[in-house]
């Protein structure tokens, strides 16, 4: 650890760790800190169901969460690791007339983009999802998907060790165990110099001062508790987000499958477990010891879909913090305070932007100006601007 | 049976009740009593299964629930536990993770390329070149572990749940388990009990005649206690905040599985201590077994597990073991003390043991290898309550840290001592349970609104003085000085976590991730201790140092069907949906509602409308009554519009927008009496609408004197739609004038419908048509809907659907919200423009509204037709620049109109586009782009509403 | 499953209620600035600690009421009627 | 029409186990008056119980303190007009026939504790809930209004839901009576198969 460096990025998750090696691959600085209170990937980046997919509803989380996947294509070569991304094709399915207007109105701007997204019907559906149960007389019958063949899912720990060790290659310094007790600002107009218009300096942590002209919020989970230390308030609330697995099963399920309507979203690893998601847990809460309720839920709705696997167990459950924002889109580029900029409220859907967002954050850090494709996700959209229109779709989006 | 012993005197099998089943297509027998492993092994069968990555042969090795080498199919269902599930006649029992075949078995070529397999093995392979990794993910998919789904059959809905709230809940019915639940349901706690296997006893079941005599004594003893109940073959899969409990109940008459939710006051931990294999190179060979499988196996079920025997003892159980083993005519070989430093180096055989190489040199014959190396205490259930275990180097296993209040630990969890100790402190902790969980029932009970105040006195808060038990010392086994299985399950081996640590993956964490061990079937209960020895070795660190991965729910897999239960998923039905079905409807799911689609032919209901008079039950339109001298003032609160000046007998339409000003809901509310309103909304909306009106006068303004009641479901509502809807009601209405001069468009009456009094009569016009809204105590609905059908046959009256109203309110250009509108959508969009008031007080989104109307930038609402009207343009087709893709707009609904004979559509335009007459581009889903024009008025049929007017 | 000592029902299950979110207090519509609306609507303290927040028991009292939880632990003391 | 011929969303029943450790009943019929007074009104003194308690009247009909400042009466079918006469209206008070609005069934008998425990998360023992409690809390995924009336000394519940609901908390009632030896008539399966 050295006492300064050009750029501190506080958290050592998928978002950091691309971050800092962007910043060294594309924009040659490297005199960088990356520092984490535990361990690299041990926060979201490791408690994600590792979905990618680019099929978001407007056209700015089109362009941003496309070039994300683009990253992923490239990623086992770049950097040397099988983060074996197996694209396999993503279905959303529609159990309403309203869900599935929304799935058309997603593939038309896809479409127009460019991205491999169309509606298909439940017969369809059967094909690429044989376990699935497409009687209509349901509680939730199967009337059709919104199917985009590039989605898939990727080994999220794979992804963190691959960064880490692409930024460590470069001498990016990653600092586990490692934690930031406050950020350092003068000249602000809030209380102790902090807040709009003040200037970061640099951070204290757990194992002494670094000084730093820049430094990165790229937690999740923690982003107000440490935006709060710049002065800068944050539009978030800290959800937790559940997922579970279950014992293996000879393999059945060959694509990713989301029902918005029942909260769920389910993928078969190769080793033959079914991986589950929901949506975040109504109480805003810091805990991640999980709840029966997500458990029984989730089982009800995943048998809704697949009655025939009610005799699989489900193995272990487990919990991350999302930062929701109101828009269900991320907080991202420069603040009000000089030097500090924010990579946070990646709500359920960080694990997908992370390669994107490392990019455009590097960009953003190297050129001092929002890039481009970052240019709807700026804070300052929360005080005078319009939010982005991604909550329809993203409600369960994954 | 060939190796059945003969009768055993603690044997739980009924040599009475053969059972017959087979075992990969082979006919077998077993008793009645046996588990499924026992009565296969008795038959002779030493290997069970493959194991998940080098297909090696694995048999036995801990006899119980925990066995991941006892994975079997039995017909339909995967992954049965052999070593705890009781044998039925006519199982039908296969082994998994084998193709072709248990003996001949093509995968266990990896075994051969075993060094490539090593952990973190797939990130580094089958990456160049990179378009070959699908392909070898296809093979890899092949060779997933566990057992197969039988599509055919499903058992989803069979299940059941149940909730329990007792005092005390006690997970694990053991001496001390046992001891606990007597002293609190002595002390007047209702205690649940809750066991894992199938008989209460814990390890004094396979114990000896004492042992097993105390086991029958304290069982007996809890059946029969009146506050106690006993569920035996269930188990506690997780403790949650607030100490509420899952339980999950095998074996219960009525139902597969069973979910028993429990709030309990106190949870007493008596899970008692699972053994721990031994780390050496072919510990995973068949024959190696641990001390408590060669016990269970001869002493519960009479089954020989070897005939030469090597055995590595360091406890109690594994000298046991020998005894029960000589006892069972198995040749001991040698018996190495590893209190004295003797131990296993290695064992050598493929099907079965064959060498033993000890530590002191020597190599022995022999087909079993036992080892008693100690214990892992299941702190899992501790962990959940927010313990950190810490590990103990002196007694060689982990002991709880800091527990709360509400969660008790006894038994070997909580240390070591004779059958008598362990009942005495599971007494002790019986009694400080059942002390804190009186005191917290006597709170509840005070607490809760319906329940009287408590007729007993809260006892005295009593201190913790129970008497710790020892920690007695152990040997630190863990591996020998070779490297063997660590994780059976996940086909780990320690040499894989050593070479995990030196590639940095160091802390117990991130080696957890990189080489799966410990994320198997087991959830760590075999492998846990055992990698971080190896991982303490490996950074030459302690193993306090280490630290252990946090346990996470739940503590034993449970089924999806357990956890769903019963399909318990609500449907509303209005007071005329049989009716409907009856009548030949298509069912429509909206929301919670089923509704009538259509009967028929949608177009032609639409058509009835506008030609003859048509009846739809619209009763899922939130309806709340309410009542107040203060009602206009919160209608002003949450409405854009105005309401103090409505005239009592007129109703207005009404539009919300949300804090964010974005558009919320909307509906007709109108003016029955000077104090008395009914609201409409939504049906969707209605709940939370409910919700934010109170909200409003609860938080905002007690002051204001307002009565909000639902009123949805008591009203069934009847639009009667067209023409001679007037005269078909005249024909049944009393007490209402119906003359257009009397009861005039947008003004409301109560009155007398085919003789049911208390009707509400809107005279509205959603569909565009002369109609009337009725709404008609749900009670008497049926007749009312039956009378007006019958009295209207000669005004050609028929009902008609959600469909022909879409179509109907599509043609008059009604928009809906969530439909036509969206998540983004502000007043302006939705052309909302006349009906807002910016200049009252309060109203919600104020300052939105008015940044809104200060804009020109925002998506305008319009009326659209194509100028091929034969074309139907997509619901969400894009309107886009030309031939450019910038998007510009989308249609929100679209029909083909049977009035007009052409399509018509909604859609939201770039404000340069919303000016009637501009020429637009739709882009249709199969790619043409088709030219549309913008309309000047939303509605595409009497714009000026002359017929509803009439 | 928490429970929420709801001050009228006494105990119940988190899930007979909804959480309504911490307590925000709203400026006045017709004068405040857009900005401070905004705040309002938007921006949360979300700290990991004691937090007061509105309840409304939904499937029994059908009252708001607030009640002081900690966001770190789910410990809840305090409970006042609203 | 008459008032009392009122078509009930559950018209089934009533179902009886074997051993009559359960009975299930509609009823749909019963009156059922709503009053909302502050607690310093007359109606508040007159109607005499506090919220989660409730007594019969001399009329015979049930008066329960439903909420906090919220009142429901039971009585026979018919008396609407009569039991609404009763409630003193001075101050701000609302008197308003629910009847129609309210599916309701009575689960009686020994094992009735049991059944409804299957799908009511509520501590129904009879120290948390003694005859006489009234309370809501959700039944089979339905949100209920409860009254504990024994009838003869047996566990009795009276149970009311919003009217639409009716027919799926019968059914799901029913259902969770099974195991306690109830049939069920065709189509009123929780399941069909």
């Amino acid at each position: 650890m050295r006492s300064s460096y050009d750029v501190v990025i506080i958290g050592g998750g998928l978002h950091g760790l691309a971050t800092a090696y962007y910043l060294a691959e594309n924009h040659g600085i490297t005199n960088v800190a990356v520092v984490d209170k535990g361990y690299i990937g041990g926060g979201g980046s490791g408690r994600n169901t590792a979905i990618v997919r680019s099929n978001y509803l407007t056209p700015e989380g089109v362009a941003f969460y496309d070039r994300s996947l683009d990253l992923y294509n490239t990623m086992s070569t770049d950097l040397n690791l099988n983060v074996m991304f197996s694209k396999r094709g993503h279905l959303t399915l529609a159990h309403t007339d309203s869900a599935l207007r929304t799935m058309h109105w997603r593939a038309e701007v896809n479409k127009l983009q460019g991205i491999d997204s169309s509606v298909i019907d439940a017969q369809e559906v059967k094909k690429q999802a044989p376990s699935l149960d497409i009687s209509q007389d349901t509680r939730y019958p199967i009337l059709g998907a919104l199917h985009h063949p590039p989605g898939g899912i990727v080994r999220h720990d794979a992804v963190v060790w691959g960064y880490a060790r692409g930024a460590d290659v470069h001498d990016i310094h990653i600092l586990q165990e490692t934690e930031v007790l406050d950020i350092v600002v003068e000249g602000g107009s809030g209380p102790g110099g902090k807040g709009a218009g003040g200037k970061v300096t640099g951070v204290k942590t757990s194992r002494g001062d670094i000084s730093a002209p820049i430094v990165v919020n790229c937690t999740a989970g923690w982003a107000s508790l440490i935006s709060n230390m710049a002065g800068v308030p944050l539009p978030i609330t800290t959800h937790p987000l559940q997922a579970a697995v279950t014992e293996p099963c000879k393999v059945f399920l060959p694509t990713v499958v989301v029902s918005g309507s029942l909260h769920v979203y389910v993928s078969q690893t190769d080793r033959g477990e079914l991986v589950f998601g929901a949506s975040v847990d109504p109480v805003g809460t810091y805990r991640v010891n999980g709840t029966l309720e997500f458990t029984e839920e989730l089982a009800g709705h995943v048998l809704e879909l697949m009655p025939g696997i009610s005799k699989m167990r489900l193995l272990r459950q487990w919990s991350g913090l999302c930062d929701m924002t109101p828009d269900y889109s991320p907080v991202m580029g420069n603040t009000p305070v000089e030097g500090y900029l924010v990579d946070v409220g990646w709500g359920t859907y960080g694990f997908k932007a992370g390669p994107v967002a490392g990019e455009t954050m590097a960009e953003t850090i190297a050129t001092g100006r929002n890039a481009d494709l970052i240019a709807s996700f700026g804070i300052e959209r929360f005080t005078e601007g319009d939010l982005v229109g991604e909550k329809g779709a993203a409600a369960v989006g994954h | 049976m060939t190796n059945r012993l003969p009768a055993q005197p603690g044997e739980v099998i009924d040599r009475s009740t053969s059972l017959s089943f087979t075992w990969n297509g082979k006919q077998m027998t077993g008793y009645e009593g046996d588990t499924i492993a026992s009565a296969i092994a008795a038959n002779g069968v030493d290997v069970f299964g493959r194991s998940m990555k080098y297909h090696r042969r694995r048999g036995i090795l801990t006899a119980d629930h925990w066995d991941p080498n006892l994975f079997l199919q039995v017909g339909d269902e995967p992954n049965v536990r052999a070593g705890s599930r009781k044998l039925q006649a006519g199982m039908v029992v296969s082994t998994q993770n084998v193709w072709p075949s248990l003996k001949f078995d093509l995968a266990a070529s990896n075994q051969l390329v075993g060094r490539f397999l090593s952990s973190g093995f797939y990130y580094k392979t089958f990456m160049r070149p990179q378009f070959l990794w699908p392909l070898y993910q296809k093979i890899l998919r092949k060779f997933a572990p566990g057992g197969e789904i039988h599509w055919e059959t499903s058992t989803h809905g069979a299940y059941d749940k149940r909730y329990v709230h007792p005092d005390v809940l006690v997970a694990g019915g053991g001496p001390a388990g046992m001891g606990a639940a007597l002293a609190a349901a002595d002390a007047g706690a209702s205690v649940l009990l809750v066991e894992h296997y199938t008989e209460l006893g814990g390890h004094l079941r396979w114990g000896d005649d004492a042992q097993r005599a105390k086991a029958a004594e304290l069982a007996a003893a809890c059946e029969a206690h009146a506050n106690i109940e006993v569920l035996v073959d269930s188990t506690v899969t997780g403790r949650y905040d607030h100490n509420w409990i899952a339980v999950n109940q095998r074996s219960h008459a009525t139902a597969p599985e069973r979910l028993v939710k429990a709030r309990a006051g106190v949870m007493v931990v008596a899970a008692g201590l699972i053994e721990r294999p031994y780390v050496f190179a072919g510990n995973d060979t068949p024959g190696v077994i641990l001390a408590g499988a060669a016990r269970r196996l001869i002493n519960l079920f009479s089954v020989k597990p070897g005939t030469k025997a090597v055995v590595m003892t360091a406890n109690e159980e594994g000298d046991g073991a020998v005894a029960d083993l000589e006892r069972a005519g198995v040749e001991i070989v040698a018996v190495l003390d590893a209190r004295k430093g003797e131990s296993i180096v290695a064992v050598e055989g493929r099907g079965r043991v064959s060498k033993v190489q000890v530590n002191d040199g020597r190599m022995l014959s022999a087909d079993t290898v036992v080892t008693a190396t100690g214990w892992t205490a299941p702190t899992s259930l501790l962990n959940m309550g927010g313990d950190r275990p810490v590990y103990d180097p002196v007694a060689a296993r982990y002991f709880s840290n800091s527990l709360p209040s509400n969660i008790l630990a006894t038994g070997g969890i909580a240390g070591d001592g004779s059958t008598a100790e362990l009942e005495a402190h599971g007494r002790a902790t019986g009694e400080l349970a059942a002390n804190r969980s009186l005191r917290r029932r006597h709170d509840r009970v005070s607490q809760t609104a319906r329940s009287g105040a408590p007729t007993w006195a809260k006892p005295e808060e009593v201190a913790d003085s129970r008497t710790p038990l020892a920690r007695n010392p152990h040997p630190e086994c863990y591996r020998s000085t070779t490297h063997g299985m660590v994780d059976f399950s996940e086909d780990v081996s320690s040499k894989d976590l050593v070479q995990a640590s030196k590639e940095g993956f160091d802390s117990i964490e991130l080696m957890k991730r990189y080489t799966t061990v410990t994320m198997g079937p087991s959830q760590g209960k075999l492998e846990t201790v055992n990698a971080a020895s190896v991982l303490a070795e490996a950074n030459g660190v302690e193993m306090a140092d280490i630290g252990t991965t946090v346990w996470r729910p739940p503590y034993s897999p449970i089924s999806l069907g357990a956890l769903a239960g019963r399909i318990l998923e609500p449907v509303r039905r209005s007071a005329l949906q049989d009716w409907h079905e009856a009548h030949g409807s298509t069912p429509l799911l909206a929301g919670q509602w089923v509704r009538p689609d259509q009967y028929g032919d949608a177009m032609a209901e639409a058509a009835n409308v506008r030609a003859n008079v048509g009846l739809i039950d619209v009763t899922p339109l939130g309806k709340l009554d309410l009542r107040g001298a203060d009602v206009p003032k919160l209608l002003e609160l949450v409405y854009v519009n105005k309401w103090q000046k409505l005239d009592v007998g007129r109703v207005r339409y009404g539009a919300m927008v949300a804090e964010d000003g974005v558009v919320s809901d909307d509906g007709v509310t109108g003016r029955l009496g000077e104090d008395h309103w009914l609201m409409t909304t939504t049906s969707s909306g209605a709940g939370a609408i409910w919700e934010m009106l109170e909200d409003w006068l609860q938080t905002a303004h007690p002051e204001w004197d307002v009565h909000v009641t639902a009123v949805t479901g008591g009203l069934t509502s009847i639009n009667v739609a067209g023409p001679n809807s007037r005269t078909l009601l005249e024909r049944l209405t009393e007490g209402v004038d119906l003359s257009a001069d009397a009861f005039p468009y947008f003004s409301v009456r109560t009155g007398k419908v085919a003789g049911v009094s208390d009707c509400i009569i809107w005279r509205i016009g959603f569909t565009g048509e002369l109609s009337y809204e009725v709404h008609v105590p749900s009670g008497h609905a049926l007749h009312v809907w039956e009378t007006l059908l019958e009295t209207g046959v000669d005004l050609g009256c028929a009902p008609f659907g959600v469909e022909a109203q879409r179509i109907l309110r599509l043609e008059k250009g009604h928009y809906i919200v969530g439909q036509d509108t969206d998540g983004l959508s502000k007043a302006p969009t939705a052309g909302l423009g006349g009906l807002v008031k910016l200049d009252k007080p309060d109203t919600l989104g104020l300052p939105e509204l008015k940044h809104a109307y200060g804009r020109d930038d925002l998506p305008i609402l319009v009326g659209i037709q194509t100028v091929d009207g034969s074309i139907v343009p997509e619901e969400a087709a894009q309107i886009v620049d030309g031939d450019q893709n910038t998007i510009l707009g989308r249609i929100t609904s679209s029909r083909m109109s049977p009035t007009l004979g052409r399509s018509i559509c909604l859609g939201q335009v770039d404000p340069s586009l919303s000016a009637a007459g501009t020429e637009i581009t739709v882009l249709m889903a199969d790619g043409r782009r088709i030219k549309a024009l913008v309309q000047e008025h939303h509605a595409h049929f009497d714009h000026e509403g002359a017929r509803q007017r009439v | 499953m928490i429970i929420v000592p709801c001050p009228n029902c006494g105990p119940r299950n988190s899930g007979d209620l909804r959480p309504a979110g911490e307590v925000i207090s709203r400026p006045d519509p017709a004068t405040c600035s857009l900005s401070e609306w905004r705040e309002y609507l938007y921006m949360r303290p979300n700290p990991a600690g004691w937090v007061t927040e509105t309840w409304y028991c939904r499937g029994g009292c059908r009252r708001y009421f607030t009640i002081e939880r900690n966001t770190a632990t789910n410990e809840i003391r305090g409970q006042e009627a609203s | 029409m008459s008032e009392t011929t009122m078509h009930s969303p559950v018209d089934v029943g009533p179902l009886t186990s074997p051993d009559g450790g359960v009975t299930l009943a509609d009823a749909y019929a019963t009156t059922k008056i709503q009053v909302r007074a502050g607690a310093a009104t007359a109606a508040a003194a007159a109607l005499g119980v506090s919220y989660g308690r409730s007594r019969r009247n001399a009329d015979g009909d049930l008066v329960c303190g439903t909420r906090p400042d919220e009142w429901t009466i039971y009585g026979d079918p018919g008396r609407s007009g009569a039991i609404s006469a009763t409630v003193p209206t001075e101050g701000f008070v609302t008197v308003i026939d629910i009847t129609h609005g309210r599916a309701m069934l009575r689960i009686s008998g020994a094992n009735a504790t049991s059944a409804l425990s299957k799908i009511c998360n509520l501590d129904l023992s009879d120290e948390l809930t003694p005859n006489g409690a009234v309370f809501s809390g959700s039944l089979g995924a339905v949100g209920c209004d409860w009254v504990r009336d024994d009838q003869g000394g047996q566990t009795s519940f009276l149970i009311s839901c919003e009217r639409s609901f009716g027919k799926f908390l019968f059914i799901a009632v029913a259902d969770a009576c099974t195991e306690f030896g109830l049939s069920i008539p065709a189509g009123w399966e929780l399941h069909p198969h």
